[in-house]
């Protein structure tokens, strides 16, 4: 580890300055990097990741954009496709329903159906709400509809540090990456390595180890999979967490890994139930680990309907540290 | 305008305004009760009640996330909307909608929707129903300067256009999209003039009620008549932050100067103002309808705070109608 | 049976006359139908469904659109909400990309929003293409991709009496229904019984009985499945053939009923496998039949990567009745 | 314009035409070997032709489902083009594209769409690509009438008048939308009256190979020379049924009178006949060119019909760039 990483180690940064040192890095570095988005350069600043960065970058790479995602989506593309690295920022993946035929007909198909002539280094970047009465328009995880697009990756990360490197590594992609955050991520800090790195996607990370049963959370579910371990652990029950980071692709190795020792597990999730990521990953368990899983899967995943605004419905609608400290439970019903 | 008539208007204004102001005062209290995010319609009451003043109940209003000037002006149940932003089962929207999507049909307010521009669309279609079943009542949809930079605005308007739709496309216009001027996001100066020779369009003073009404009530009398979508464009300003209590005033881009044109400019304000030069009994009446206000908004935030809260089960209500 | 039944046993008609006499008995009984569509009143009339039907109900109420369908998905929830019965006809589903966010946020979400307040008589109907070189744009299944959607319905009929009977459901609904249809199955003729009928939704058929394995179909994989089991029944092998007809909601119990019985099942899909309704419907099968499942359930679905256009390509990329007969011959060998 | 410059630009339309007619021909032939849906260009030569005459390698063009003329004029290789429709890994998109989607980096033609107005915005940001690198580069955009009704349509128009970028719009108005007229899809005669105060637009005969070349000439230069993005509506006809070999007359709506109309005023045979008034040495250089051409044409087919599949693996490349 150099002088300057271990210096780092000693930085605490928040999530979203932690983002905000992964995009200044770049933009420092190459000219060839464009920002763009609804409100990039105003006080809100993408919840600080690009604040004040127009100032140094100028607003010719680093723009607002006018409320058009279909269209902006496209220029987007464009924009990649001649030759910038685009990030495209949206407060929140609700309004990435306007872009779905530039991302899913266009993005995520021009490298095939070119026979590899062009590329569309695009990341598309923007942030889940969670309660306030946020409501049924502005409350959406769109990483279970997204997932079944070929040519599309996905990228969920749940730390400060993480996010940092992720975030660099869908910037060098070549390809289009849907960057998905959660707001409630976004209370966090943690020591952040100064420098640029790389997190290489379709590596999950164990936040936890443990024997009895694995968790595996997505997003920030992972915050509420560690709380919930922490419970856990009080009474003796040794829960395994596993941060997915990415979701598509997402770690097969490390989920056979774990869950063989394990046997027990427990996917959570900040979508829907039907069709969900977990629902994939917990066939995809079932099927590789048939005869060694002990215990059908638990899945904590979000009812289907659309979420409600009253807050006393949202307690009950959201899922938390509480559903999984209980699905583990279950789990162990037997062994108790 | 008879200055009864613009009495009329003003109380319609103001009770807006004092709607909003209480909303304001209440939101960050100990113990809050609004868990809702709220987009404030002070500044703009002119443009809500000058053109809802034309409507009747069998006309359709269709807003967006700011929605509760439309909501009242229009007829919206008062208790029903403090009810919802307290997330109450007697709220217009039994509390699963919350600040952003008031509703009451009942009073021909659709359900506000808060993708921008996502009803301008479906006002249209609202209007192509009335059409086909050959009644004489106006759609009528709100939007914002932002909202028109939507492909489906356009969309909407040309579709209005070709089938001659009995629409009102109400442009307010208040130079921002949450904190973005529309130097930095528009091509032309104005709205309506990208849409100008696709449809008969208007810019008007969005601060004058008397402004409002008047050209709002040519704009209804003629979609009534069978001649089609009109585009009217309200130049106006909101004297509060884009969402949240503040008064959105920013060293940047809203300057305390530019607050302060345009607070002169108050259309409740103005109002009164010309009521008072207009008579001194206003004074007096004025002061009875503030006491009045009080009154019936107190009683509907009391009758928020008794309503009970939905129960679990309502959870799984209402998904499929 | 009444007599017109039994007369009407006696008619054979296609699939898409099959759905143009659904629809045009509901005209003519009803002034509140609105059928609207690109290219819905040409010589092609959407594949033969809307034939003509505009001389008769008149072009007020079937009416041809612009290319917007962003704005006419819009309009023809307007339509809905101010009382009509709307469907609304695509050629293809790969469009819809351009209309996810007036289904999705507006059409799915607002009964539930407005507390009942509105209904969304929205049928959204479109058809897939396969082969002849359509490419990556022209050829997606996106029953996948909404299936996750709350407030959404997901209808795919495979046989012309199921579509006659399930887009009058469809349209007696309330609520928005992605009614999705494939062109493989408009080679079909059938009897088609007269007169209205409705067929619930969430209710499957099984198109074979068997014994040995479930082959659970979707849409036009029902055909290869059925092709599949008339071969493996002359090797000795009974397959069972389940119809899932609806694809949200989707039927359980046919499915824990047929499952209980023969223990291996074959699922076959229409779209890309990652986050595929196969896979839904497999991780419910292995959650439900745990202890009851003799082998992994075998899915046949595409292999994630846009459509390639070249003909050779597409024969490796499509699934067919091969594929579904080798899955079965999997399943069985230790059975043979 | 000089008739040797003419003759030049007649080579290109009757190449393109020439190759449209031997894909028409072969296309039904015992065992097939075209398996993909193709949409000729027949009757729109000059608009292809007379805009890309004006275009630089360097300068890069985006098409639609109809990509076949716009492909050829950029300097597409027809090899590779018709490799491609032949499902051959020598195509230009290796067999992945087919006919909608031809492809030529090399000669500055970007993958088509054929999602009906697709490219209009991915050409917009393309062009803005262009403006930030600081070249003189311009992006040129071909689309339908039908396509204008895209919503996305009006969006890139209004970014690119708001960034000032170096785009050419061109639309082909054809007066169909697959067998949609115009009347029952637009509220105006033109299209780009609709879009008039946001950007300069001119409404062209696009038939004119002079009239084409000439008036993008004027918008190219004034692109390059900063002013921003050009809109040119070319009045056209396709000869051809929407998709498929046929004429696409049809009593209803493409009558017998309508297609005869514009055969006469085929863009292809009127340069020629303009040729041969000019001088009667073009009678034997046209007859000259014509096997010329043939023998292209043949041995592009024959590359085709020699070039291997693409082999079971290739599936899956290229998906990630
Ligand atoms: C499709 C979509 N994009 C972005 C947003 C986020 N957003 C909410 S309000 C708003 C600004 C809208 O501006 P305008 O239409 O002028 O209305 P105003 O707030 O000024 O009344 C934005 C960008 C959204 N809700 N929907
Ligand atoms: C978004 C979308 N909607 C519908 C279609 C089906 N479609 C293919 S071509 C076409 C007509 C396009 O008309 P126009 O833009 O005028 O081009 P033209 O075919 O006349 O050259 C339609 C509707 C499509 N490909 N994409
Ligand atoms: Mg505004
Ligand atoms: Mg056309």
């Amino acid at each position: 580890m150099s002088e300057a990483d271990k210096k780092g180690k000693e930085r605490f940064l928040s999530y979203t300055e932690a983002e905000k040192e992964a995009v200044e890095l770049m933009l420092k570095k190459s000219p060839d990097i464009v920002l763009m988005g609804q409100g990039i350069n105003d006080e809100n600043a993408m919840f600080g990741v690009t604040d004040g960065l127009y100032k140094k970058y100028g607003t010719d790479r680093i723009f607002d954009t006018p409320l058009a995602e279909t269209g902006l989506t496209g220029i987007a593309i464009g924009l990649a496709m001649s030759g910038y690295k685009v990030l495209y920022m949206h407060n929140r993946p609700d309004f990435l329903y306007l872009a779905m035929d530039q991302i899913i007909n266009h993005a995520a198909k021009y490298s095939y159906m070119s026979g590899g002539q062009v590329n569309i280094p695009l990341v598309v970047w923007a942030v889940t709400g969670q309660g306030w009465g946020s409501a049924a328009q502005h409350s959406q995880s769109i990483h279970g509809i997204m997932m079944q697009v070929p040519g599309l990756k996905i990228v969920m990360p749940t730390t400060p540090a993480d996010a940092k490197g992720l975030l660099k590594t869908a910037m060098d992609d070549k390809s289009p990456v849907l960057f998905l955050e959660h707001r409630r991520l976004f209370g966090q800090e943690q020591v952040v390595p100064e420098g640029e790195y790389g997190i290489p996607f379709g590596k999950g990370v164990l936040r936890r180890e443990g024997t009895d049963v694995t968790v595996i959370a997505i997003s920030a579910m992972v915050i509420d999979a560690i709380e919930a371990s922490e419970r856990l652990q009080e009474e003796g029950i040794s829960t395994e967490v596993i941060d997915l980071r990415t979701v598509k692709p997402y770690d097969r190795e490390l989920l056979i890994t774990s869950v063989s020792k394990t046997k027990r597990v427990v996917i959570a999730d900040t979508s829907w139930i039907t069709g969900s990521v977990a629902k994939e990953i917990s066939e995809f368990i079932y099927r590789e680990l048939f005869e060694i899983l002990e215990k059908r899967i638990e899945i904590v995943a979000l009812p289907d309907v659309p979420t409600p605004a009253a807050y006393v419905l949202e307690d009950i609608y959201y899922q938390n540290a509480d559903s999984i400290y209980y699905a583990v439970k279950r789990l162990m019903e037997d062994k108790e | 305008m008879e200055s009864d008539k613009l009495y009329e208007l003003y109380k319609k204004m103001r009770r807006i305004a004092c709607v909003e102001d209480v909303i304001a005062d209440k939101y960050y209290e100990k113990n809050r009760k609004m868990h809702t995010p709220i987009h404030l319609y002070n500044g703009q009451e002119a443009v809500a009640v000058g053109v809802c003043e034309n409507l009747d109940r069998e006309d359709i209003v269709f807003s967006n996330h700011r929605c509760h000037g439309h909501y009242l002006a229009k007829g919206g149940n008062l208790k029903k909307m403090v009810a919802e932003l307290y997330s109450k089962n007697t709220g217009c929207c039994k509390g699963k909608g919350g600040s952003m999507h008031l509703c009451d049909m009942e009073a021909g307010v659709a359900p506000a929707s808060a993708i921008v521009a996502g009803n301008v669309s479906i006002a249209t279609g609202y209007a192509m129903g009335n059409k086909l079943k050959g009644n004489y009542n106006v759609s009528c949809v709100f939007f914002g300067d932002g909202a028109s930079e939507e492909g489906s605005v356009y969309e909407s308007i040309c579709f209005a256009r070709l089938k001659k739709l009995p629409i009102l496309f109400v442009c307010e216009n208040n130079r921002y999209a949450i904190n973005t001027p529309l130097e930095e996001r528009e091509p032309l100066n104005t709205i309506s003039e990208k849409f100008s020779n696709i449809l008969p369009v208007s810019v008007l003073d969005g601060n004058d009620i008397e402004v409002v009404t008047g050209s709002a009530k040519e704009a209804v009398a003629q979609i009534r008549n069978g001649k089609g979508p009109i585009f009217l464009e309200y130049i106006t300003y909101r004297t509060r932050a884009h969402h949240n209590i503040g008064d959105g005033v920013n060293e940047k881009i809203r300057t305390q100067e530019e607050w302060n044109m345009w607070k002169e400019k108050d259309p409740v304000e103005l109002a009164r103002k010309s009521l008072i030069r207009h008579s001194r009994k206003y004074v007096r009446l004025i002061d009875l309808y503030e006491e009045e206000l009080m009154k019936e908004i107190e009683e509907a935030f009391a009758f928020a705070e008794e309503s009970p809260f939905p129960k679990k089960e309502e959870m799984w209500e209402d998904i499929w109608g």
